[in-house]
């Protein structure tokens, strides 16, 4: 599965990708740190996931996740908070993201981005099969 | 005489402001550690993990690795608990129902608050029928007077909203139709949430009364 | 007279009590956070810093640690600065302003604020003089819109508040001998015990008008 990660913490881009591709299962495209930049790297690489921080410097990852689904319906997102009471992650739901995952339940991450392949959405480490 | 009214309001008027001057700080804190120290905590986790990846070979280190893991999580529910109990208290029923009818400027509302600590979930809950009744009042009423009273019985809390006003629209036949709205339905499903009952009353005014049980109600804390 | 200086008592006391209040709230607020977050986030420093001595040889592990050495030390200096650094800048004169305005529902009120920081005392003073002149525009004029600027020259600190109203009560004679109420004499005292001056205008609307000298404003503060 090929993913993008898109942190506007670079050592948190660079743990995520060594943690992710530990078990060649998962491909890591690219890694970005800003919302334009998720917007570009998507365009360019059509990744199968899009992992995104929700709270970037300069833009949160909630503008660059509609401007994405508005050219890409299927596209999909998972956006990522450091806790699970981060006041966007209702809206991040509502624009047509596959969910959110808190960046420390490590775990749960591969399981979560194999249930977003297989149609499902992630509520932090609740896995939904949407209706 | 004047002055005297004057010496007191200012009194209370002092009490109201530090109380809210401390929540503001316990707030402005708790945000700060909340964004700061958990960005950090998480990226030092995520930094841990990828060595433990990386290491996993390396039985001793890999121990090493996952003791330092185990204190950065403990650290993480630290700041998770401390913020949570920050805003917690934060919640002081009477401060925000004081602070709502100061903001309001339709009429005079008079508080009477007669209860201790309420369950974190109908604080919430009470505030939000109180911005909903006063609402009410203020559209949909020529009150001149209302008063919001807070009881806390040995087995149950109540909530009275009253008014003294005609009600400027309608008939009442809204009331009993559904056809006025929805946050007179809502009140309703919020209060039975909690096990309670609600009802409205109108005869020289418009009187909304919830009574939530204090043993549901603990009930419901725990999902 | 005795109870008009009480009043002026009562005011100051209501300052320095709300900055007690700060205070006693982060004090406390930094020993809980200092007891729990800071102990967890040393355990793991001193985890790390052992990992580092025992794999100093290894070039690359070495410097993946040093990188979570210092993302812990970064946590460690946000616990320590959310919760000290701010004894002089805690209270944010422009941000209270802005919060002031924002709740205020009277009319839209336009802020100016070309000022650094204040001295502390002087920012007190500047709020409850704002809140003074806001609470006054609300009830005894029909203003549309209001301004309150905040100006720093070279020597003195300027602060205005205007509105565009008409009296709506009294014909000005309150205002000449006294009547009106104790509000804007109130804001002569404190503005005077800065040794600065306090005008009142009216014409297209009621204009406040302060100004404290720098100087003399600081030789207060060493009070
Ligand atoms: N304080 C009051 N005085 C007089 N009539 C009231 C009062 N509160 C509510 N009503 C009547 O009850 C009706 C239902 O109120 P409800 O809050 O459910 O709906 P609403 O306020 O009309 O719309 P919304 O969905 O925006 O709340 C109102 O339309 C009004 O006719
Ligand atoms: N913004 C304003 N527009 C028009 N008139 C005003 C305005 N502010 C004050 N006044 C007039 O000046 C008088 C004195 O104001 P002051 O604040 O001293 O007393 P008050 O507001 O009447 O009572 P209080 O003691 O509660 O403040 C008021 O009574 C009012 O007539
Ligand atoms: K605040
Ligand atoms: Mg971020
Ligand atoms: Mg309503
Ligand atoms: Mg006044």
């Amino acid at each position: 599965m090929n993913i993008i990660i898109v942190d506007d913490d670079q050592l948190v881009c660079m743990s995520l990708k060594t943690i992710l591709q530990a078990d060649g299962e998962i491909q890591v495209l690219a890694t970005g740190g800003t919302g334009p930049e998720a917007v570009e790297l998507y365009e360019r690489y059509r990744p199968d996931i899009l992992l995104m921080d929700i709270q970037m410097g300069g833009g949160n990852g909630l503008d660059a996740g509609e401007e994405i689904l508005s050219r890409h319906p299927d596209a999909r997102i998972l956006f990522l908070t450091t806790f699970s009471d981060d006041e966007y992650i209702v809206k991040a739901l509502r624009i047509g993201a596959k969910g959110y995952l808190i960046k420390q339940d490590i775990a749960s991450i591969a399981p979560a981005l194999e249930a977003v392949m297989s149609g499902q959405s992630v509520f932090g480490s609740e896995i939904v099969t949407r209706l | 005489l004047h002055l005297e009214k004057k010496n007191v309001e200012l009194m209370e008027k002092q009490d109201y402001e530090v109380r809210l001057a401390t929540l503001d700080e316990r707030n402005r804190i708790a945000r700060e550690i909340h964004d700061n120290v958990g960005h950090l905590l998480t990226r030092s986790l995520l930094q841990v993990s990828a060595l433990l990846v990386v290491h996993k070979q390396e039985e001793e280190l890999r121990d090493q690795l996952e003791q330092v893991k185990n204190t950065l999580s403990d650290a993480m529910d630290s700041v998770r608990s401390s913020v949570h109990d920050l805003h917690e208290g934060a919640m002081d029923l009477r401060l925000q129902l004081e602070r709502l009818i100061k903001e309001y400027q339709f009429c005079p509302v008079k508080l009477t608050y007669k209860a201790g600590e309420l369950p974190r979930e109908l604080k919430y809950c009470f505030v939000s029928i109180v911005k909903e009744g006063l609402s009410n009042i203020a559209r949909h009423s020529d009150a001149t007077q209302a008063e919001v009273t807070v009881v806390e019985h040995p087995a149950l809390y109540q909530l009275i909203i009253r008014d003294n006003g005609l009600q400027k629209d309608g008939d009442g036949q809204e009331l009993l139709d559904g056809s006025g709205g929805i946050g007179l339905q809502n009140i309703r499903d919020r209060v039975e949430a909690f096990g309670g009952i609600f009802r409205v009353e109108r005869d020289n005014g418009f009187r909304l009364f919830i009574s939530v049980p204090a043993q549901q109600e603990a009930r419901k804390e725990k999902l």
